[in-house]
């Protein structure tokens, strides 16, 4: 069987390259990418956990179907936004957006 | 080194490489389908996870709806159809330390810790029946279930409302 | 279904039509006239059918267990005010004429109003209709009669008015009297200024309802103090002998009243504003505003009648009222005003030249009529006089109106612009419109006392002769010249409008108008023929004693059974008889004399006018009242108000303090300021900015705008805190 | 056990008594075994299209007052092997500037997605996988069609293949949404999501309990298969051929044999679903019938497909779109609440007691929609009476005098 540790290890990588993306990506799609990355990471954890330590019950599931729900809902968002921006600067590349600048 | 831990393995290598290869291709399009594929991965941990319920949805939302709407959104949120230039930004290698540092120190608490390699108790058939009563049960789920809902239904009108092409202006 | 539910049940009827009228109805006007009619034909006909049952009851049997049902209604302290309806015979008696004048008026209205007539060309709400151009089969362009704008609204109205006058008949106590009186004179204000676009109806309305208030109060403080005396105010409370004795007995302390003849006099007061009494008359006239049915109806028929109908309902009071009081007895003051009232308004009805005051002149007197023989303490007479009347003067009123309509089709005919009302331009309308002629003959014979055939005679006998033997031989002789003018004016009027040849083309042109309108013209006619035959006196010559001395019977016995109340003077003279006779007869000759040959349309040509010379004048301007009033009253009343109040004790006195306190705080404040905020308080202000400032210019670098400089901070602060926490929680220990 | 009776699971028990005595592992043997029936299956699918493809284009041609294939063999019968050695022998031509890997993966990808809803499907009792929610899992892959679709607009690097592309993304996500729901109610209906399980459950065929969802089902699965009159993102006139324009040879091939493939799929899964899959008399006894049944079955809804493909006209796509998710959407979610109350209130009914009630209820509310749809049409009608408006088709009625318009 395979140990507990693996998934970890593996969810933390997983989670690890999302952050790298999440900082280094110049698109704003391309962070959401990493973004969705690390909700996967999460959820691998979840379940995980769910199946070594209390697979009788639905605690894990649940939270993870929330996260499900929640990744859902922030995609759509968050792409309609990103297209409404474009529509505004003729660009989602985050670093040209600094409206929020000093 | 049974089947199971191949498997594993294997998936594990081909899940990881394409979630690397998702942030470093300069590529948006390759990115998005190295996404799916790590995706696809992690569905097949879930599956290996006994939680075939969470593998098909996983697809299904995942590589049927967010990665295909993320397709969708760089061919629109591009002018043309090759990338030039690099997609990372600046500050990369801080980044990168970041993301190592975060990787080490996670991975060092794991070893730190004593886990289990076996799970307690095989998965009840009825798994997803008990999921699915706990969900709506007023004792088990059904505030947060609600608030999910309550969520997508702003998300839709929100994604709605902010893609919305104002003519006036 | 039983009698007092139907009692209950008669207001019901057209407040519901209002409520649907208001609502839902006001597009449509088939709708609306329908459902007015048809509430009216429902009171009409439940009105019928008690006034059949208490025939079949009688009236003895009736006044000593009049029907009677009570609910409570407000709670007051412990106890309740109850509101009910009562049946005794003067309800059934007033109910009868009432229900008859309503329902025929209605239907007259829809006539009167065009209804199937075309729109107006250029008609609007607030204006009465200009008429409306129709092109017939030649193409030749008519001026035809255009229907009322606000037709719908005025059926809206009258239904409303209908509720208020059933509930002041049926209604058991003064409270609910006094509620259906005060709508009625709400409802009455509202149609006298049913044409809200011509000032004069909008001063006219006004006026009436400022009158009336005047009266209202007074009664109002009535009601109180009766309330405060005995507790209540339900009519067969207060009629019992005892609490009739005790409120007799008891000074008031006013005037040397007892406390029964003050509340007597105020509650007379009111009824001298409703019905129109000098000193209060002068709204009546200026009413005629209105359109016709509303003059017929609530001027002429039912709502001033209403309070010579309160006073009567009250008589036994007044009555007891009268017997301890030193000065002021309230039946004395009620035959004096009474008396005076018909005269005097006879008088002005004589200089009158339009068509509609003529009448509402003569509405003033005979209600001076009524309130005379009450106050010579005949309630009998003056109930028949109230009844007989309501019907010949209500029929007078709908026959002026057919007359207005024809002449207004002849104005619009021949499109020259005179006034449809003058009677000097009318002439020789018999041939023309000959239903409205006769009708109107019959209602102006009975008005003036024609003998034996009408029943204005026959009533106005009654008064007379009661008077005469009640010992009143002053108000007898007043009466008996005011019926000497009575019959003189309205012999005038029907010889100027009806007889001759015709002054104008208009009149020439004037046609008959449609059944809606003739139809109730004759109704009427009917009942001022033969109403007055229920109430021959039995001692009369010849034909006395042939039918029934039904009505003094019947109304006699309300309140035959309170000992003391009603007296009857039988006396075996014959002076009375012959007066009126002369007088009715002399004076309608002399009507017909003076004016059978007036030839043109110009007033100045009135005879009287030569023969009278200034006094003419006099009467003309109705004795210059309204100046009078004007100067006395309304010109007071403005410079307290304008001068006074506003002038010196608003701007002068209560402005003066403010814009002192204004002014005090103003430069305060500019003290505070300048020495205080400017320099210490901002000055602390501007430096702590300045040093944010200074700081953030320093500091703001970090500032980039970029999200994923954000990010990586706060990773970075992440990862740094979890490993401090790794090392405080693990390490050290 | 007899050959006639469960041939399948006979063989299946000989080859692994022959695997494991040449001394494979437990393990390695059921994996070889589902190797071996995933290869039979998805051969059998791929050679069955050949006589798809010869089938709709005789009907197609009937309906269309033309004989359709008749020349090679008899009834044309051997065309489309004339038509594969052609194609297959035809040069692969990449486009300048594609993005080869993809371009290639594209068409494999969608074939691959609809051979993978076969593996869910109760062939016959008792075989064929039994996955505890196969119902979503049909959905899920066909996701990865969408996404080959995708792929082969964006790489072809052509302007038509990327239009394509994009109406592929908004038409198979939007009518994803009613495809599901529709499936869900004999989800409901059965109380598994194992489509075996909702076979077995089908006392009463759910086409009786549910047909609504069936019909919304079909029309949604038509759209996202991509045929007339919901084919916008290979419409000719408009777009060439949109996705697959730049593709030839065996990868258009492909293409080709998963469009015919994917049509049958559907027919196969709405009989599964709605049909009764393998029921049909004696199937429990002979399982083997079960496999015609459920042929047969699936071949009629198919056939349908066909029918309504030579008959109606394109929809526009803003039209398709309104339809979606003004219609279909609530439609379906009205459903599924239907379903799931009244079925929870017809708790021990007889299953044809309960599938009366539910198709009265069915008909019923089919009856309301119809008329809120007039009354729609209608006011629609009245709103703008047909003044073409720029970026809006030609009209068919003429456009009115303009009295009458302000009229109305």
């Amino acid at each position: 069987m395979i140990p507990l540790n693996w998934y970890l290890i593996v969810a933390a990588a997983l989670f690890s390259i999302g952050l790298y993306g999440v900082l280094s990506r110049k698109n704003a799609v391309a962070i959401l990418m990493g973004v969705e990355l690390m909700l996967n990471a999460v959820n691998i954890n979840l379940l995980t956990f769910w199946r070594y330590r209390a697979p009788t019950t639905t605690a894990g599931m649940a939270f993870s179907v929330i996260v499900f729900a929640v990744a859902a809902a922030e995609v759509s968002v968050g792409l309609a936004l990103f297209i409404a921006v474009y529509r505004r600067f003729k660009t989602i590349v985050t670093d040209e957006i600094d409206l929020m600048k000093w | 080194m049974t089947a199971m831990q191949i498997v594993f393995l294997i998936t594990a290598v081909v899940t990881l490489f394409a979630a690397f290869r998702t942030v470093t291709t300069p590529n948006l399009i390759h990115a998005a389908l190295w996404l799916i594929l790590a995706l696809a991965g992690v569905a097949v941990f879930y599956a290996l996870l006994n939680a075939n319920f969470f593998a098909v949805i996983q697809v299904v939302v995942y590589i049927g709806a967010i990665a295909i709407l993320m397709v969708f959104a760089i061919m629109l949120t591009r002018r043309e159809m090759r990338d030039r230039g690099k997609q990372t930004s600046g500050r990369w290698w801080w980044a990168a330390i970041l993301g190592a540092v975060f990787f080490a120190g996670v991975t060092w608490m794991i070893e730190a810790v004593a886990l289990p390699s076996q799970p307690t108790a095989a998965v009840p058939a009825s798994s997803i029946a008990d999921l699915g009563k706990a969900l709506v049960n007023p004792n088990g789920y059904v505030i947060p279930f609600e608030v999910a809902s309550v969520l997508l239904l702003a998300a839709l009108i929100g994604a709605v409302f902010v893609a919305w092409t104002r003519h006036n202006s | 279904m039983p009698t007092t539910t139907l009692l209950w049940l008669l207001p019901v009827f057209p407040l519901v039509a209002f409520g649907l009228i208001v609502l839902f109805a006001n597009r449509n006007r088939a709708l609306s006239h329908t459902l007015a009619l048809g509430a009216a034909f429902l009171s009409w006909s439940g009105a019928m059918a008690i006034f059949v049952w208490a025939l079949n009851v009688g009236p003895e049997e009736l006044a000593k267990h009049p029907v009677h049902s009570v609910v409570n209604w407000l709670p007051v302290g412990d106890t309740f005010l109850k509101i009910g309806v009562m049946l005794d015979p003067l309800t059934a008696v007033v109910l009868f004429f009432v229900a008859w004048t309503i329902f025929m008026i209605f239907l007259y209205s829809i006539g009167y109003h065009n209804y199937g007539q075309p729109e107006g060309d250029h008609d609007q709400p607030g204006l009465p209709p200009h008429g409306a151009t129709v092109i017939d089969e030649h193409g030749h362009k008519h001026k035809v009669p255009s229907i009322e704008p606000m037709y719908s609204r005025f059926f809206a109205y009258v239904a409303l008015f209908a509720f208020g006058m059933y509930t002041l008949v049926v209604s058991d106590n003064l409270l609910t009297l006094f509620v259906g009186w005060e709508i009625m004179g709400l409802c009455s204000y509202l149609l006298i200024g049913f044409w809200f676009a011509k000032p004069s109806a909008r001063a006219a309305g006004i006026k009436a309802f400022m009158t009336t208030r005047v009266g209202d109060v007074f009664m109002l403080l009535g009601i109180g103090l009766l309330y405060f005396a005995t507790g209540t105010l339900s009519f067969t409370d207060i009629f019992n002998p005892k609490v009739l004795h005790a409120l007799g007995s008891a000074p008031s302390g006013v005037l040397g009243l007892s406390v029964a003849g003050l509340i007597g006099i105020l509650l007379f007061i009111g009824t001298v504003g409703k019905s129109a009494q000098w000193p209060l008359h002068v709204w009546l006239p200026d009413a005629m505003e209105g359109p016709t049915p509303v003059s017929a109806m609530i001027h002429a028929a039912t709502m001033v009648s209403a309070g010579v109908y309160m006073v009567i309902r009250m008589f036994p009071l007044l009555k007891v009222g009268t017997e301890n009081s030193a000065f002021f007895p309230p039946l004395a003051v009620m035959a004096f005003i009474g008396a005076f009232t018909a005269l005097f308004a006879a008088t002005i009805a004589v200089a009158q030249n339009d068509i509609k005051r003529v009448l509402a002149y003569s509405t003033i007197s005979q209600l001076g009529y009524m309130v005379a023989a009450l106050g010579a303490g005949s309630y009998v007479a003056a109930s028949f006089h109230l009844v007989t009347h309501a019907f010949f003067k209500a029929l007078l009123f709908l026959g002026s109106g057919s007359v207005i309509h024809g002449m207004e089709h002849g104005v619009l005919h021949t499109g020259e612009h005179l006034d449809p009302q003058d009677m000097f331009n009318m002439g020789g309308l018999a041939k023309k419109m000959p239903i409205t002629f006769w009708t109107f003959v019959i209602g102006g014979f009975a008005l003036s006392g024609f003998p034996v055939l009408t029943a204005g005679f026959w009533s106005k006998d009654e008064i007379l002769s009661s008077s005469f033997f009640g010992g009143h031989p002053v108000v007898f002789w007043t009466l008996a010249i005011a019926a000497l003018f009575t019959a003189f004016y309205t012999m005038r009027q029907i010889t100027l409008t009806f007889l001759g040849e015709p002054r104008t083309p208009a009149a020439e042109h004037a046609q008959e108008t449609p059944w809606t309108m003739t139809v109730p013209l004759m109704v009427l006619a009917f009942f001022a023929l033969t109403f007055g035959w229920t109430g021959i006196p039995e001692h009369f010559p010849i034909i006395g004693g042939i039918l029934p001395t039904w009505f003094q019977e019947w109304v006699g016995a309300t309140y035959k059974f309170i000992p003391g109340i009603f007296e009857e003077h039988v006396g075996h003279s014959l002076l009375p008889l012959y007066t009126s006779l002369t007088v009715s007869l002399g004076g309608l000759f002399l009507g017909w004399w003076v004016y059978k040959d007036i030839k043109s349309s110009d007033p100045a040509t009135d005879p009287l006018k030569k023969w009278l010379g200034p006094f003419h004048t006099l009467l003309q301007n109705k004795y210059y009242f309204d100046e009078i009033y004007d100067l006395f009253l309304v010109k007071p009343a403005y410079w307290f108000a304008e001068t006074f109040t506003f002038k010196w004790l608003d701007r002068g006195i209560i402005d003066g303090i403010l814009h002192f306190a204004a002014r005090a705080t103003y430069d305060t404040g500019r003290f505070l300021a300048y020495a205080v905020d400017l320099p210490i308080v901002s000055g602390t202000g501007d430096l702590i900015g300045n040093i944010v400032r200074t700081f953030g210019r320093a500091f703001r670098v970090v500032q980039t705008g970029k999200v994923q400089d954000y990010m990586v901070a706060v990773m970075t602060s992440v990862v740094a805190f979890g490993a401090l926490v790794y090392y405080l929680l693990v390490v050290v220990h | 056990m007899g050959l006639l009776s469960h041939p399948i699971t006979l063989v299946a028990d000989w080859l692994r008594n022959l695997f494991l005595g040449w001394g494979l592992s437990q393990g390695l043997t059921t994996v070889l075994l589902y190797l071996i029936a995933a290869i039979v299956v998805a051969s059998l699918a791929n050679g069955w299209v050949i006589f798809l493809i010869w089938f709709e284009r005789k009907i197609v041609g009937r309906m269309q007052d033309r004989i359709g294939p008749n020349r090679v063999g008899p009834y044309g019968l051997l065309q489309p092997f004339a038509d594969l050695i052609k194609i297959i022998t035809k040069e692969i031509i990449f486009p300048d500037k594609a993005d080869k890997p993809l371009y290639v993966i594209a068409p494999l990808l969608m074939d691959a997605a609809i051979i993978a809803i076969w593996a869910v499907i109760p062939l016959v009792p008792m075989v064929g996988m039994d996955f505890n929610v196969a119902a979503l899992y049909t959905i899920a892959v066909g996701a990865f069609a969408t996404l080959g679709i995708i792929l082969a607009g964006w790489s072809s690097n052509n302007k038509f293949a990327l239009v394509s592309a994009f109406r592929t993304v908004a038409q198979m996500i939007s009518y994803e949404v009613p495809t599901v729901l529709a499936l869900l109610v004999p989800v409901l209906l059965a109380g598994t999501m194992s489509l075996q399980g909702i076979v077995e459950a089908q006392h009463v065929w759910y086409i009786v309990l549910a047909p609504l969802a069936f019909l919304i089902y079909f029309i949604a699965s038509v759209a996202e298969v991509g045929r007339t009159p919901f084919d916008l993102l290979e419409a000719e006139s408009e777009i060439v051929a949109g996705f697959h324009i730049e593709y030839s040879g065996m990868l258009f091939a492909t293409f080709y044999v998963g469009d015919f493939l994917h049509a049958f799929t559907i027919g196969m899964l709405g009989a599964v679903l709605f049909l009764g899959g393998w029921r049909g008399p004696g199937a429990e006894a002979y399982p083997i019938l079960g496999l015609i049944y459920l042929w047969i079955k699936a071949f009629v809804v198919y056939f349908v497909g066909v029918w309504v493909r030579g008959t109606l006209p394109r929809l526009r796509i803003d039209q398709m779109m309104n339809f979606c998710w003004k219609f279909l959407t609530p439609l379906a979610l009205i459903l599924l609440v239907e379903a799931a109350v009244v079925d929870r209130l017809l708790l021990g009914f007889t299953p044809w007691g309960r599938g009366l009630v539910h198709l009265a209820i069915n008909v019923f509310i089919g009856a309301l929609v119809i008329a809120y749809a007039r009354a729609y049409d209608n006011r629609r009608k009245r709103e703008r009476p047909l003044a073409a408006k720029p970026g809006q088709y030609p009209v068919a009625r003429p456009p009115q005098p303009a009295a009458e318009a302000q009229s109305d």
